[in-house]
């Protein structure tokens, strides 16, 4: 096993007017170098914030409270937890873009529009890799051909309104590529684009990861694109992740009620089972205000038993093959934890504890 | 039929849990809630505009200056054009607590007398300790119509006796500066609304009919409103207002100087109208309503004009400033408002040149009111902004 | 070899509810302050097509095909530029565009829209009574108790909570606000409507809700859907026949199934193939298109997908490809589609 | 991008000749002409003019024409001759009169224009980047005082607490042994000695409008998905507000310095007038209320002139700044 992240029971919360906004409640997982973790769920399921939380760019009012983002530098060195580190330090921007990089769903918002994509690949690699301007050009130039950027000498001075939604995503991914990251995260990479553009990019990322050998975090709520390009897959519910195992495994045979239900839920092209789909009641419901003890998907479970999925969270136990988190298949349940919700977030409470 | 019954039985209910969900809250709040989800535009607005102080401190100053200002005659204690000849430049009266021996006591002032140092040759005015006179809460004094209408001599304030109480001094002409700035509050507060009103007509229409039409319509209203915005406003404002004939009385002067601002006014108005008339146009409950068939107008007056109507009032309270401030300019240029009108802009005339400043400079007094009506009206506009469009986060 | 047919029998095929002919809206392209017409984008280009009643006619494509374009062209919420549409009204088909908008207006209750936006779809300052019941009021109903009573019962028909009348959009969630949407195209009894990407912004647990509860509605009230969509799985699973179009023009218009597993255009067989498929068991050899979708304000000569066609040849250069019945109720606009031996989906 | 700034630069003229209609029709609004209140004026000291007379000076001042006429002839001189006409009140040719006090005018103007942004800029940078903060708070309750005192009313009060505490009355550019006295050193130090004040006056108003405008966009940028992706790519904070937010927030200000000035100069004519100093201000007012019709006209229509060429400049600064709308234009 070579891990290079390991999240441990990480909580990010949103202190709102309207109260706490626990988006992420106890996520952990792993990743390996050169696969691919996916992260499936609905809109407000905290799978945006996961990534962001690992970056520590959690926008305000949102804090990690507690939990270990670990990032095995080498496979030798030893880990760095990365929600230790100042938020606005130079220790988590040594890492940001240089070790750990992210591509964002819009391309067209993410990119500066006043700037020539150049500009903003050439600032990456001057920030990380070299000091030379020219030399970071050139480099520059040569990931804008690696993804597939016809032409790369002179499309590098252009500006993002001047290319494609496709082109752009590219620029993107070239960029966040530019300092041989051992981590990309992908958040929504292919959300805004044509379904024939996605295949490019899908196709892109997988080939990039051949050549580079990073670990990718995907992070969607298409499932079709999870299956094509994930190795592990993490279903993410109200905060949580649900279930964890390998794709085939999560596919194939899905034991939590909200992944069976989920994968029922939507129409397979070339598999036109019967004329209704399976639904589920309901819509993911915002993480504010939630009662200490209950298992999120309770309100919306077929399956859900009273006197337990709402009265206890269930913990999430490996059986068969991979991990679920609920009462159908374990009696175990999450161990409490007592978070001192006066908006100091971890990293305070370190360096109070270490006085 | 079989199926859609069982949709609704796995579909319906989620209704009511979800939303329960949605806001994640327990049982006990839904009455409150349900206030909430059955709100409509304009009481969501309140809500927000509600949570804004300074708005709230705007609409509570805003609403004192005007409850004052109409009934001027009741809390000025003396006439506009009341003269008290031997306080002629007299500053502001004190009003004591405690009398020469050290005693507190009930408000009075000293009368006044003017005599003239022989070095400066400047009128000095001192304090004529021999008698009090009790400041008196409503009593009566000149005989005034409140409200045009009422015939009273009730004043709130006054002084027992025959000596005046000059709260803010005396001009030139020894009038009572106090009395004479709530009388001028009247002209200059209300011809925000007087010329914010023309202004609105003139730019909802055009402003409207140029975003409705469009084509030829659009193109001549749009290129009247560049023409018209390129004119540099204080300079037309002179140029036109300069057209007013001097002999015109405090009523028609009024209603000119009203029709000034609105000429500059409506051009901005109308550019807004427009602009969100064609944004208004996009939206799919439009689309969505032509397609049931309904009529122009009627989408017009159901979806267009409600929609767009809390963005005029905000442009609206943050106009009537804008005009306030012109009324005052050209006043106090000459070339609005004149006497014996009174305004602030008219009242602050009499503080044109350092030598009246620096000899009587309770007279910029009148500017402070000015520019409390234009921060209350800021603060009041900003509020409704925030308010204005409650869906957006 | 002959596709099965989607449409079941012979009869139905004489129950024609729409028909469009050539159909073109071209959007002028205006330069200068004197607004001197420089080119067109051409929205929509000569594009004919049917519905038949009770069927569901998927229209796919990729951003910027035109499909949102044909689908509010069709309501005439849109003036098209050119071409016929005729739809049956009490059982005559009559040309929609030579009717003014006055004469057109009392017949507009036939034919309904559902959005994709369930934000801006619904005016935020009405409550549900009154948005699905401006319809009715517009439509003549005067008496408020009727508008309240069908109100009432379109809220249970499309799963809503009767006592939530007076609530405002503000208080709903997506997937219910989209049941508004419904609810309001419903009031007046239509015949066709027309689904614009109605579910591409919900998550997909409630996108099958609304899937569902469309489908329900069409058995009930005889409906007749133009589901646009770019989702192919979607529109797979929702609809009879399907029409591809790419810059403004159909390619390629069947019946699903036999479309799908057999497409006649090459563009259909890419877009098919690029669809990522939820089996994480079957990585499939895919089509990658090259190039980028052409500019339907300047249009490559021939073909307008030559450029990006693997199968190219001379002639889609120069000669645009008639729209043709390549089988039965199979149409295609490619000049190889008959020799062209083309993979769908298994 | 050429065509399209002789197509932008075209618009222009017709733009020009309908102002200058409309500044004509305003300054003939006022009933009566210059004449018959010079008469009046000096019937009232005594003089008395026989018919004759009255016809000799109409003729001389060109009043025997129709209104068309007058236009033409002052429009033609103006386009022709750059002739702006003649001043009936200072006997002399309105150029004249302009020669001398236009370059201060621009020149105050422009220096107020340097006192917004070099206050304004900073303010809303700190302020937008430190929202809800005590700077923040502070700065934007000055900045509604600000746009809430009408500019005349804070040269009087400043006027008045520098007389109240130095005795010193701050009136016009130049003390008063300099202001007749041809240029020199001595002459321009005292001007920076007496130009400050205005400067600062005419500037508050400005400063608190930029104030606003500037802290909202960037506030508005701050938000943008841009900035994240800058973030995530471990850019330091300072680095990566200068080149982002900042950098597009302050497009409109840059872009705006056409219609700005313009602005500042009109806005100065009522201060002008209070502090009395030598700029087209007090002119334009004197001669409104002279009904001296070509001075007037001509000082109202240099300053649209100054603004259509300043909207003119700015869009093309804008299209230059922001590439989105150099590649619009394009298209």
């Amino acid at each position: 096993m070579a891990n290079i992240l390991e999240v441990k029971d990480l909580r990010t919360f949103f202190f709102l007017e309207e109260g706490t906004l626990k988006a992420l409640d106890g996520v952990s997982f792993s990743l390996e170098r050169n696969k691919t973790l996916g992260i499936i769920g609905e809109s407000g399921c905290g799978k945006s914030v996961t990534a962001q939380s690992i970056l520590r760019i959690v926008p305000h009012p949102g804090r990690i409270m507690s939990g270990e983002i670990l990032f095995h530098k080498t496979d030798s060195g030893e880990p760095v937890d990365l929600a230790t580190y100042d938020p606005f330090g130079s220790g988590i921007r040594d890492i940001r873009g240089a070790e750990i990089s992210m591509i964002f769903q819009e391309p067209m918002t993410s990119l500066s529009p006043v700037h020539t994509i150049g500009n903003q690949i050439i600032e990456t690699i001057l920030l990380h890799r070299t000091p030379d301007k020219i030399e970071a050009r050139e480099i520059a130039i040569e990931m804008l051909a690696k993804v597939g950027i016809s032409n790369p000498k002179q499309r590098i001075d252009e500006y993002p309104y001047q290319l494609s939604g496709g082109m752009r995503q590219r620029a993107m991914i070239a960029m966040a590529l530019s300092c041989n990251p051992a981590i990309l995260i992908a958040d929504e990479p292919t959300t805004a684009l044509d379904v024939t553009v996605q295949a490019q990019i899908l196709e892109l990322m997988r080939s990039l990861q051949d050549q580079f050998g990073m670990g990718i975090i995907c992070i969607t709520h298409n499932l079709g694109v999870i299956a094509e390009i994930a190795d592990t897959v993490a279903v993410m519910y109200l905060g949580r992740i649900v279930e964890h195992g390998t794709a085939e495994e999560v596919f194939n045979n899905p034991m939590h009620p909200y992944t069976r239900r989920l994968l029922m839920s939507i129409p397979k092209l070339g598999k036109k089972a019967g004329t209704r789909l399976a639904t589920i009641k309901g819509t993911v419901p915002i993480p504010l205000n939630r009662p200490p003890r209950e298992c999120g998907f309770f309100t919306r479970c077929p399956e859900a038993m009273a006197g337990k999925c709402n009265v206890k969270t269930p913990a999430l136990v490996e059986t068969h093959g991979h991990s679920v988190r609920c009462f159908l298949h374990s009696d175990e349940e999450e161990p409490m934890v007592e978070i001192d919700e006066s908006r100091k977030g971890r990293r305070q409470m370190l360096k109070e504890t270490a006085k | 039929m079989a199926t859609v019954k069982e949709s609704k039985i796995d579909e319906g209910t989620l209704a009511s849990a979800d939303e329960k969900l949605l806001a994640g809250v327990d049982e006990s709040r839904e009455p409150e809630l349900e206030k909430w989800f059955t709100a409509s535009q304009g009481q969501l607005i309140w809500w927000r505009f509600k949570k804004h102080k300074m708005a709230l401190i705007g609409i509570a100053v805003l609403a004192l200056l005007y409850f004052v200002s109409m009934f001027a005659e009741f809390f000025g204690p003396y006439g506009t054009t009341q003269r008290f000849a031997a306080y002629e430049n007299a500053p502001p009266t004190r009003i004591r607590f405690r009398t020469e021996e050290g005693r507190f006591r009930s408000p009075f002032i000293y009368g006044l007398t003017r005599t003239v140092d022989r070095a400066t040759f400047r009128q000095v005015f001192t304090d004529d300790t021999s008698v009090m006179y009790d400041v008196k809460f409503f009593t009566r004094g000149e005989q005034g119509k409140i409200l045009w209408l009422i015939p009273s001599n009730l004043k709130f304030i006054g002084v027992d006796g025959d000596v005046p109480l000059l709260i803010f001094g005396a001009d030139r002409l020894g009038r009572d500066l106090f009395s004479r700035t709530l009388h001028g509050s009247r002209l200059s507060l209300f011809i925000g609304f007087g010329g914010v009103f023309l202004s609105f007509v003139l730019g909802t229409l055009l402003g409207g009919l140029s975003g409705y039409f469009g084509g030829v319509v659009d193109d001549v209203i749009q290129r009247m409103i560049d023409v018209l915005l390129s004119i540099p406003t204080i300079p037309l404002w002179m140029a036109l207002a300069a057209a007013i004939p001097r002999h015109w009385g405090v009523t028609q002067t009024y209603f000119a100087i009203t029709l000034v601002l609105a000429v500059v006014g409506w051009a901005g108005l109308a550019r807004i109208v427009r602009g969100k008339l064609l944004a208004l146009r996009e939206e799919d409950f439009v689309l969505a309503a032509r397609i049931f068939g309904s009529r122009q107008l009627y989408i017009i007056r159901r979806h267009l004009l409600p929609n767009f109507m809390s963005y005029l009032i905000v442009h609206i309270t943050l106009a009537i400033p804008a005009t306030i401030l012109g009324e005052t300019s050209l006043s106090f240029l000459g070339l609005g408002l004149q006497p014996p009108a009174v305004s602030w802009g008219v009242l602050l005339r009499d503080a044109q040149n350092i030598t009246a400043i620096a000899q009587r400079p309770w007279q910029l007094i009148p500017g402070a009111f000015v520019v409390i009506a234009v921060l209350m009206f800021s603060f009041l506009g900003d509020g409704l902004r925030d308010a204005a469009d409650p869906y957006k986060s | 070899m002959k596709t099965k047919k989607a449409i079941p029998d012979e009869g139905l095929r004489g129950d024609r509810l729409l028909e469009v002919e050539n159909l073109r809206k071209w959007f002028p392209i205006e330069k200068g302050f004197i607004r001197r017409v420089v080119g067109h984008v051409r929205a929509v280009d000569d594009v004919s097509f049917y519905l038949n009643r009770g069927e569901t006619l998927g229209l796919v494509g990729e951003s910027g095909c035109g499909k949102t374009t044909l689908g509010r062209c069709v309501l005439r919420g849109i003036e098209p530029t050119e071409g016929t549409i005729k739809f049956r009204f009490n059982g005559e088909l009559t040309d929609v565009t030579a009717l003014k908008e006055s004469e057109f207006r009392p017949k507009r209750r036939d034919m309904q829209m559902i959005f994709q936006d369930p934000f801006s779809s619904l005016d935020p300052r009405m409550s549900v009574l009154d948005i699905v019941g401006e319809p009715l009021k517009v439509n003549g109903v005067t008496s408020r108790s009727e508008i309240e009573d069908r109100v009432k019962h379109l809220m249970d028909i499309v799963g809503l909570e009767v006592k939530h009348l007076k609530r405002f959009p503000h208080a709903f969630s997506g997937g219910q606000r989209q049941r508004i949407g419904i609810a309001r195209a419903l009031s007046t009894n239509p015949k066709l409507i027309v689904c614009d990407e109605a579910v591409s912004a919900l998550d997909v647990s409630v996108q099958a809700q609304i899937l569902n509860l469309l489908q329900d509605l069409q058995e009930e009230f005889d409906l007749t859907y133009l589901f646009v969509a770019h989702d192919l799985s979607v529109v797979e699973h929702i609809s009879t026949r399907v029409s591809v179009m790419y810059v403004g023009k159909m390619v390629e218009m069947g019946a699903t199934e036999a479309m799908f597993k057999n497409p006649r255009h090459p563009y259909t067989e890419a877009l098919l193939s690029a669809v990522p498929n939820p089996d994480p068991g079957r990585k499939m050899s895919r089509i990658v298109l090259r190039g980028e979708v052409a500019n339907p304000a300047n249009l490559p000569s021939g073909c307008p997908f030559h450029p990006r066609c693997a199968y190219a040849k001379d002639i889609c250069r120069e000669v645009v490809p008639e729209w043709r019945e390549v089988d039965p109720d199979h149409f295609a606009a490619c000049h190889f589609s008959s020799e062209l031996d083309l993979v769908g989906i298994e | 991008m050429l065509a399209y700034i002789v197509r932008r630069f075209l618009i222009i003229i017709p733009l020009l000749v309908l102002i200058s209609i409309i500044v004509f029709i305003v300054i003939q609004l006022p009933p009566g002409d210059y004449l018959t209140t010079y008469i009046s004026s000096l019937r009232a000291s005594g003089v008395e003019l026989d018919e004759r007379e009255i016809e000799g000076l109409i003729r001389q001042y060109g009043l025997d024409r129709s209104v068309t006429e007058q236009y033409f002839i002052w429009v033609g001189g103006i386009v022709l001759r750059g002739n702006f006409g003649w001043s009936f009140q200072w006997q002399r040719s309105v150029n004249d009169v302009l020669a001398s006090r236009l370059p201060m005018t621009l020149a105050v103007g422009l220096a107020s224009l340097f006192f917004v942004w070099l206050m304004a800029i900073p303010i809303a940078i700190i302020s937008a980047t430190r929202q809800y903060s005590l700077f923040d708070y502070v700065f934007t309750f000055i900045g509604f005082i600000g746009l809430a005192m009408p500019p005349f009313l804070l040269a009087l009060v400043v006027l008045w607490i520098v007389y109240s505490t130095t005795g010193v009355a701050i009136t016009g550019l130049f003390s008063r042994e300099f202001a007749e006295a041809p240029w020199s050193f001595a002459k321009v130090l005292d001007l920076m000695r007496n130009a400050w004040v205005p400067v600062v006056i005419i500037g508050i108003a400005g400063t608190a409008g930029l104030i606003r405008v500037l802290r909202a966009t960037l506030l508005d940028e701050l938000r943008k998905q841009y900035v994240v992706t800058a973030r995530a790519k471990g850019l330091a904070e300072n680095k990566l507000l200068f080149k982002y937010p900042i950098r597009i927030a302050m497009n409109p200000v840059f872009s705006t310095i056409g219609w700005i000035l313009p602005g500042l100069i009109s806005g100065q004519v009522i201060v002008a007038i209070v502090l009395n100093l030598q700029t087209v201000g007090p002119a334009l007012m004197r001669a409104t209320l002279a009904q001296d019709m070509y001075l007037a006209g001509s000082i109202v229509l240099i300053l649209a002139f100054l603004t259509v060429i300043g909207t003119f400049i700015s869009d093309l600064l804008l299209a230059w700044l922001d590439p989105r709308i150099r590649y619009e234009r394009k298209n």
